[in-house]
């Protein structure tokens, strides 16, 4: 046992060491996009707490599906930021050979079924992968990230009516980051909260400080804990904000400055890295040694992404038959 | 008069195409209990079916074409294979996005780590004076889109042989089921009757000329042929039975043979799957035309609820007649 | 003035005629499906007071939405029985000159705005109509009627939720009869009443007992007058049953006989007339004269319809395009 | 190098595809008050056309194609001219319904009472390497749906003139725009610049073989058409601009002339413009046909977001003119 490893309460520095991960790779690929480098890719830069959290509360039996902002969530589920980086840039080694891009990732063997870029197409496949769970036993149960606009999508609609109607195993978390590409989440609903819709359809919801890792893996655990024991779903929203732009590069001028400052003071890491020193949770020799073990992580991946072969052209037409 | 092999100890039952598509869902599910069914009213009408295999493998859903398709595709990438009855053709629309981006495209996408074993039936064509909103012949448009399959049977056996292909096959298929066949009883061969996807049936041989068609055309086409015949004329008939794959081998050996092609289809002309077959011939089988290629297809308009209009939509065996007398002489 | 007009309230005895009309009208449609002599269609059994209390409360500005279930609302409106019936038999008299045929019937005369026979498409249009009156100008309102099957649609989330965020003027009618084709309601949502589905989207609503008219009437006017006057939607449940089968011919054995039995002692019609000659609104003999009225219309329509010719050959592809 | 009549003292303007499309709808709505605007990200986009035409008419929604296409049919039939963007062609599928079976078939339904004036536009195409669900070339779909219009600008001054023309049109028109163009400047002829919907345009004059192509592989074929030169073959190039309705009568009569056609475009073959095109050539002008119609396109496979694949995905200029040399070999 090392110092670092007695001092720090081992979940709290996952999941301080998790958010750094996802941000410094966020950075990464944005820097790589900048730099010419790669394509235009989402990334989740401010919203680690949501994935951290809600990852925390899950084990290997459940299956996720996720959107655009996947890499948050990949990271947290533990995917290799050397093939996640490799996908976006296109490259065979990358989770789906380089077919993917950023977009689609998934990683069937972390139980990550399909990501979709079509803004509610991961609703629309969530119920289905619930059913198999449903009637092919296990006491795995789904999660389903989503954002706030995909909430104002049919397809939310008819996914959760179903899964409540079914009584299918779905955790549904509504990533409310106040933004829907370039228009503000204000534009497209009077609610303020996206939680208050799952009474329509008998499914119970609650809304977390999306910035608050703490808060999100409890609420989680307990979400968590509702669906794998009742077979329903529930609705979990995490309240937060998206800190870059929609995409890389995306200048945000349409941003409002005061909006952002405001979020800013919140962003979820520097808060809670901030907290954990202030509770000596931490020291500030633990939390330098975290970070060098992210940077090296990402700029390895970075090399690995960098370096890895682009597919040979036979693969234009593989894997459109299974 | 399919192509499949046939026992000779084969023993024939005569039956409608609905009862076809019922047997062959049943005999599906029995051999394999990953198989489940649902839809709008599937549980309601498929009695039997929900009496045999239980509420858990034949559902009702509410009403919301966009996630029956959606839950089939997630079901079916995580071990189920669900056949899903979307209705009529036209409600397809509500339900592109699952079909077409989820279920087509993230085989590929995801570099073959899931598979989408799934078959969605729709009916389609006319024959039930319901107009445009529940008739449009739309299967062109699956044929255009990456990693589906297609199929739209003639015949009681096919429909039967068809649907148990499709149950097995590892990607999505598309069945349309032409309304105005589906009363019509024909023989199915008893037994585990499987029709392969991809393979046309020459339903009737001939030289003189070769009509591609599918679907409720396939019987005027060969209503035709018999008039066509008393003329002097012979004319050889392809039931496609697959648009996709399509059979471009046994499309282009008839072709080949006679030198003329007359493509007929109920849906419109414009990017049809006559279209289709049209630029095939005229790509591959060039140096055997003896005649230009003709089209007879539905009008490119929407299908009008009056009962003569709607007769008069599909091609019918006169207007075929007509075209292929046409042809020859040219 | 006769005694009949002097002794009924004219609104009492529009609302009664006005369902009378009705149920004959579907009742001769159903018989020429019966007789081999129509298509198939759906009729309105059972919902008649639905349909002209709504009526009840519009007036000439108003725009129209409804679906394949709408004979009923045609007649409320004043449409042409003859007319409807030749529409249904694809005569070249009916509305839209036997193309429509019994589900897509829009009469534009009378701002019936294009019926959609696909569940959920009236609900499409709806947003755009009410925009046209908001940006053309005027006092009118749009109301639409649809399922409770259409309500399960992605389709109903997407329609209200804009019209919510754009303040449009509709007036959204639920007309909830229990029935989805050949699934009943509750197997489609665990609600019992979709007017509850409201709050998400800060829409107000309203339950009414679809079967009495004079109460649908009352909701209706207080509705319209809610949405001419805000200039925003509401949504307004009509919670009634269907009596009918889904379509002609549908002998129903699906349904629960005691179910439908409980229903049909809740006839609106039949409940309307006792209550009418009960409180002496009404005597037998102006009933009387009433329904000869009502069957001299209808077997005037169903000659004029039978005898219509069809339209001819070149109609099939005139009006593709504008 | 387009068709339509140019006053002699037209001058020009350089700018990029999307800024003239941007021109052609802020002239449109200038011109007329009903002309309106709307889609997700619009208003925020479109900055400066928010500024001038206000809130009411320059508009970001929620995110739902569904109910922006469905809203747009609405207005249209009841006195307004919606223009709206759906982003992505992939989105499309969430508004299949709204734009098939309302704006598509609801004029004829209704026997004229209503028509749709309205205008939905879309980006397609390889180019920013995102990957099958940002980028498929679905628009053979709405080639093959009765009552829309379908245009695919290849250059900017068709862009401009083209969006006009679909904003004065009293029908239903999907205007895809190829994302591969958009950003290359091109001259527009400044003033009311329209290209009438229906009108191919021939950009460079052949005797020996017709190349009919549209958006980006205009550019491939012209490229093609020059190295051909060098090798003493003479190629015609027509850019369709507008797929509906397809202008038969100029692709025919260059047929006609060359005796030779190649198809070209990005779409995957299968019910494509391409095979719509091959069977009016093999229909109509089978007696001129020297050799066997050749079909150039991309792959029938989902797009890939790899950059070096995606860069393989449209058919090339070096492909086009080895197809080319082996069919004039022929
Ligand atoms: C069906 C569809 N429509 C539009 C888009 C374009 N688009 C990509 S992300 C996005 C905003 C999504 O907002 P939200 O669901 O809140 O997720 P966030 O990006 O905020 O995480 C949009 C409009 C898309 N990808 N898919
Ligand atoms: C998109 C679509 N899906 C399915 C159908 C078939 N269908 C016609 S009516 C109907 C039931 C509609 O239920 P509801 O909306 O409650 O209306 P009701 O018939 O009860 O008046 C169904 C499933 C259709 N016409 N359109
Ligand atoms: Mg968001
Ligand atoms: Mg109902």
């Amino acid at each position: 046992m090392t110092t670092f490893e007695v001092s720090v309460e081992p979940r709290v520095a996952q999941s301080l060491e998790a958010m750094l991960l996802i941000r410094a790779f966020e950075e990464q690929s944005a820097a790589l996009n900048a730099a010419g480098k790669s394509p235009s890719m989402c990334t989740s830069v401010g919203q680690e707490a949501s994935a951290v959290g809600v990852m925390n509360a899950l084990d290997e039996r459940d299956q996720i599906l996720t959107n655009h902002r996947s890499a948050g969530h990949l990271l947290a589920r533990g995917a290799d930021p050397r093939r996640i980086l490799a996908e976006i840039l296109g490259k065979s080694t990358g989770y789906c050979g380089g077919k993917s891009g950023s977009l689609h990732i998934s990683v069937k063997e972390l139980g990550v079924v399909l990501t979709s870029t079509i803004v509610g197409g991961e609703l629309s496949l969530a119920p289905g992968v619930a059913l198999s769970r449903q009637m092919l036993g296990g006491e795995g149960i789904v999660v389903v990230f989503f954002g706030d606009g995909a909430a104002t999508e049919g397809i939310f609609h008819e996914s959760i009516n179903l899964a409540a109607v079914w009584n299918l195993p779905v955790l549904y978390v509504c990533e409310n980051n106040q933004w829907q590409a370039f228009v503000h989440r204000k534009e497209t609903m009077l609610a303020d909260h996206i939680s208050t819709w799952g009474a329509s359809y008998g499914v119970k919801s609650q809304t977390v400080d999306g910035n608050d890792v703490d808060a999100v893996t409890a609420a989680a655990k307990d979400a968590v804990a509702y669906v794998r024991g009742t077979r329903k779903p529930f609705l979990l929203e995490t309240y937060t904000y998206r800190l870059r732009g929609h995409m890389e590069p995306d200048p945000a001028s349409y941003v409002d400055p005061a909006e952002l400052q405001s979020w800013k003071e919140r962003d979820p890491i520097a808060t809670y890295e901030q907290r954990l020193l202030d509770e000596h949770a931490i020291t500030p020799a633990e939390l330098d040694a975290m970070k060098s073990r992210v940077r090296a992580r990402i700029e390895d991946a970075a090399q690995f992404a960098m370096e890895s072969p682009y597919p040979s052209f036979e693969e234009l037409t593989t894997n459109v038959y299974a | 008069m399919s192509t499949h092999e046939e026992n000779a100890m084969t023993t024939m039952t005569t039956m409608t195409p609905e009862a076809a598509m019922a047997e062959a869902l049943a005999e599906e599910m029995r051999r394999d209990a990953t198989v489940i069914t649902f839809g709008e009213g599937v549980a309601t009408k498929g009695y039997a079916l929900a009496q045999e295999f239980g509420a858990q493998r034949v559902r009702n859903t509410p009403l919301a074409e966009g996630i029956i398709a959606g839950t089939a595709a997630g079901a079916a990438a995580t071990g189920l294979r669900p056949v899903i009855d979307l209705l009529f053709a036209p409600f397809l629309t509500f339900a592109m996005e699952e079909i077409v981006n989820s279920a087509g495209k993230l085989s590929y996408i995801s570099g073959g780590q899931f598979s989408f074993p799934m078959v969605t039936i729709a009916r389609t064509g006319s024959g039930w004076a319901v107009g445009a909103q529940h008739n449009q012949n739309n299967e062109a448009w699956f044929v255009h889109s990456p990693g589906l399959k297609v199929v739209m049977p003639s015949n009681a056996a096919d429909f039967k042989g068809l649907l148990k292909s499709a149950i097995r096959d590892d990607n999505p298929v598309m069945f349309f089921a032409d309304i105005g066949l589906l009363h019509t009883p024909g023989e199915v061969p008893s037994g585990d009757h499987v029709v392969p996807i991809g393979k046309a049936s020459v339903v009737r041989e001939g030289v003189d000329v070769t009509l591609v068609t599918y679907g409720k055309t396939v019987h005027s086409c060969v209503a035709a042929a018999s008039t066509l015949e008393e003329n002097g004329i012979s004319a050889e008939v392809i039931d496609l039975r697959s648009l996709k794959p399509l059979d471009e081998a046994t499309v282009l050996a008839s072709v080949r043979k006679t030198g003329r092609a007359v493509l007929v289809h109920e849906a419109a002309a414009p990017c049809g799957v006559g279209a289709e077959l049209a630029a095939i011939i005229a790509e591959k089988a060039f140096s055997s035309l003896r005649a230009p290629v003709v089209r007879l297809t539905g009008p490119d308009a929407p299908s009008p609820a009056s009962f003569p209009l709607e007769a008069a939509f599909a091609p019918g065996a006169d207007a075929i007649v007509e075209a292929v007398v046409k042809q020859v002489a040219n």
